[in-house]
Parts: C-alpha cells; structure tokens; sequence
C-alpha cells in the first residue's frame, strides 16, 4: 500500500494495521526517515534547520511509489509492504517517510525495505526545501543516494 | 502541451505551470529544452546546466531523444531528494 | 537500551522515546519478530502452531544482549538503539523482539539493525518451544542463521 | 559448582538446576562432560551429540578445553533459537 499525505502518520498504528489478520508474517522491517535539524549542505557550520518543506510532484509520485512497491514485490516474497511518505512543512524530529515490508524470512523484510527507500531516494518525485536562521535552500541530490540505487539494478543481460 | 515545473526550476523561471505550442520542429525533449532556453534569460540561466534537469513525459522519466507531441504533459525538475 | 520482559511491547511508544529529543536523527530502522504460525520444523504437513513459549537464561540473556548492541556502537556511528527481547508464552501475531536503531545515515540504521538482529539470533540464549495440535516441540537452530550471523565477523588478522 | 540446563536438555535430564561436586580430575568443560554421562542414561542420552549442545562458564560461551571449577555457574543447552 502507498499514500502520500500532508498528515503526521502514527508509526504503531500503521505498523499493526501491516500485519493484523496475517499469521503467516515471522517479521517486520521499516524505516522511518525523519526531518534532521542538520543540515544537508556539507559546509560544517551550517545553522541547524529549523524547517523542512517538502514539494512534491502530485500523479507521477503515487505512480512512482506504486511502481516501486510492485518491484519490491517482485523481487521478494512479502505479505504486505507500505510506502507513507508525507509532503508539505514539518518540522526537526518530525517523520517524512515510512516504509515497511512483512515477510516470513527476516532477510526478505530487511533487503526489501532497504531497497524502497533507496529507490524511493532516488525516483520518487519529491524536492527538499530547507529553512535556517540563514534562509531557505533547496537540498542537492547526493552522489551515494545514486550509488545506493544502482546497486539494486539486475545485472545488465 | 502541459509543461510543470518544480522546487528550483520552479521559483527560477518563476511557474509552477503552463500551457505552450512550441513552433513546429519541436519534436523532442531536446528540443523542446532549447525552444524553452530561446524564450528569455531565465529559463535559459533555469536550464543552462541540464545534468541538474530532470525531465519526465506523462509522469515517466525520459531522456532527450524522448518524443514530445501536443496532448503531452512535461514536468522539468532537479534530482529528487525525498525519502 | 536492552530489555528482557514478559510482556507485549508498543512498537510505537517504543520507537517514538527512542529518538525523544534528539533532533539530529535522520532515520530510524527497525525489525519486529513476530510469532508466526507456521511451524519452523520443514515438513511441508505440519500443523499450524497455537503458541510459542520461550525460555531464557536469566542473567546471562541480559549479559549477551547488552554485549550485541555495545559491538554494534562501536561498529557504527548510532544515535540510539534499543532491543527489547519477550519470554514466556506466546501467539501467532504477538512481538517476540524489537529492534531499533536511529543514526544521522541511513545505511548506518539498516546495517547496525540487520547486524543485531543476526547476531541475536545466535548469541542471546533463548529457546523457542512450539505448541501444535501434535504437541510441543523445540525449535531447531537453522544453518541460515549461523551463516547470517558469520558474514558480520571481522576478517580475521 | 552450579549447573544450569535449558530447553531439551533440561526435560531430557529432568532437571533445570543443580549443584554437584565432580570427583578430582574434572578440571574442563570436557572433563565435566564425561563425567555427567557416566551419572546415568538420562544424562548420557542428553549429552551423547556434543555437536548439539552449548556450555557457558559464568555466563560465556566456552569449547570443552575451557578449565571449570568449584566456584562456577556452568550452564548446558541446545543452540540458541531466539530472535
């Protein structure tokens, strides 16, 4: 399941809503990706952020995050995975993302999830505007996002 | 054809959207990209660098060889930095 | 933080005091192990499972936990991190183990939660103990997890 | 000296705890384990597969070269199955 939300998401609740029902599930993985209040640009004296705002591209990112789930899904035998990824202003401490797979082996639960959040990384569109004491920047792409998704890539045939 | 643009290509050309007839000869992403640079001095500072212009046709990534036609939606943007 | 406990635990709770005021964290990983209903023993027949009780070594359980996540402190740089381990009687569906780790990067979050799990799972003297129509039976120790465990090792001098 | 057995070597042997005194000569893990075979059949069936049973002295794992004495908590299981 995907959705993407203005809304804070309550990580309990969204995680027993994954497994209720399936007694088949031996584990689950996730990953919750919060707003830092360090910020992105690598100069060490960077103020801290005090807010993040999130934009998005509305229809192509549900399109993306469905694309990548079915992926995953292709690639591991889960019970259920779930993509929330949220947009708008939040603030340090506050969740952008959480991804979750289920699964009967721990190692198909890991490897997917790591696997969605590093496509998700890297083809979901959404952009990062960050506000500090010194204004607002919008955060660059990083080379070891790119790297963390090739790495997933089949090998070329 | 529907063109979107967002975060910095966005605030530099100064749209989030709009509706264009690009002259005849605009049959590519490429081209559609120089057509854009032609039409004043911010979209061509916006989309001077193109390794930091992403380019998507109906929602899917495409490169600039990718064919553009009139009922097409094309959205420019940086690389995304979500998650 | 470790703990070793008869009773459920809040995943949300949990994870949300994991990271309380500390606004650098960038991500949070965690695994949660669940009482599955299939039965571990590879008969393809075998009866569902009505319950898990597991056994522990009081004091040393304690002991080797703490020691798993110290190892995974010095491995990578954490900001928080959190194993929560049940014993007793159980149902499909209920939390055995949770845990979690929070860094500024997420693979730091992924690696350090995917290492404990494995190390967990073949160092913390627990044993489980299977309740089926047919009766009870201990599970055995897989070869996969002695695999998973050894690919953390480091190289030897 | 302090013995802990757990899980099928606790039902095995019938017993989860107790404290003995091994006759001089029982100066290792090995040592030990010879002699609780000879204490009788439950004992030795319990422990006749070496490869199945794990020792830890004073809360440690440990191989059967590993010295035991008097004042040790030694505690015998199956491989762990936690997690």
């Amino acid at each position: 399941m995907i959705r993407v939300q203005r809304e804070p998401f309550d990580v309990g609740r969204e995680l027993a809503a994954l497994t209720e029902g399936n007694r088949r599930i031996g584990g689950v993985a996730s990953f919750i990706g919060l707003v830092s209040d360090i910020a992105s640009a690598p100069s060490g004296s960077a103020p801290p952020i005090g807010a993040l705002t999130l934009e998005h591209y509305p229809g192509m990112t549900e399109a993306k995050l469905a694309e990548i789930e079915a992926e995953a899904c292709a690639r591991w035998v889960l019970d259920a995975s779930l993509i929330i990824h949220r947009y708008g202003r939040m603030e340090p401490g506050e969740g952008i993302v959480l991804v979750a797979t289920a699964s009967r082996h721990r190692e198909a639960a890991f490897a997917s999830c790591q696997f969605l959040m590093d496509w998700l990384k890297t083809k979901a569109p959404f952009w990062k505007l960050e506000e500090t004491a010194e204004g607002a920047a919008w955060v660059a792409a990083r080379d070891s996002d790119e790297a963390a998704a090739e790495r997933w890539s089949p090998p070329s045939a | 054809m529907k063109l979107l643009y967002f975060a910095w290509l966005r605030t530099r050309i100064g749209l989030a959207e709009e509706r264009v007839e690009p002259p005849p000869g605009v049959g590519t992403v490429g081209q559609l990209l120089d057509w854009l640079r032609s039409r004043g001095p911010g979209f061509a500072a916006a989309l001077a660098d193109l390794s930091v212009v992403r380019v998507a046709v109906n929602q899917d990534y495409v490169d600039v060889d990718h064919p553009v036609s009139a009922g097409d939606e094309i959205a420019l943007f940086p690389p995304v930095t979500g998650g």
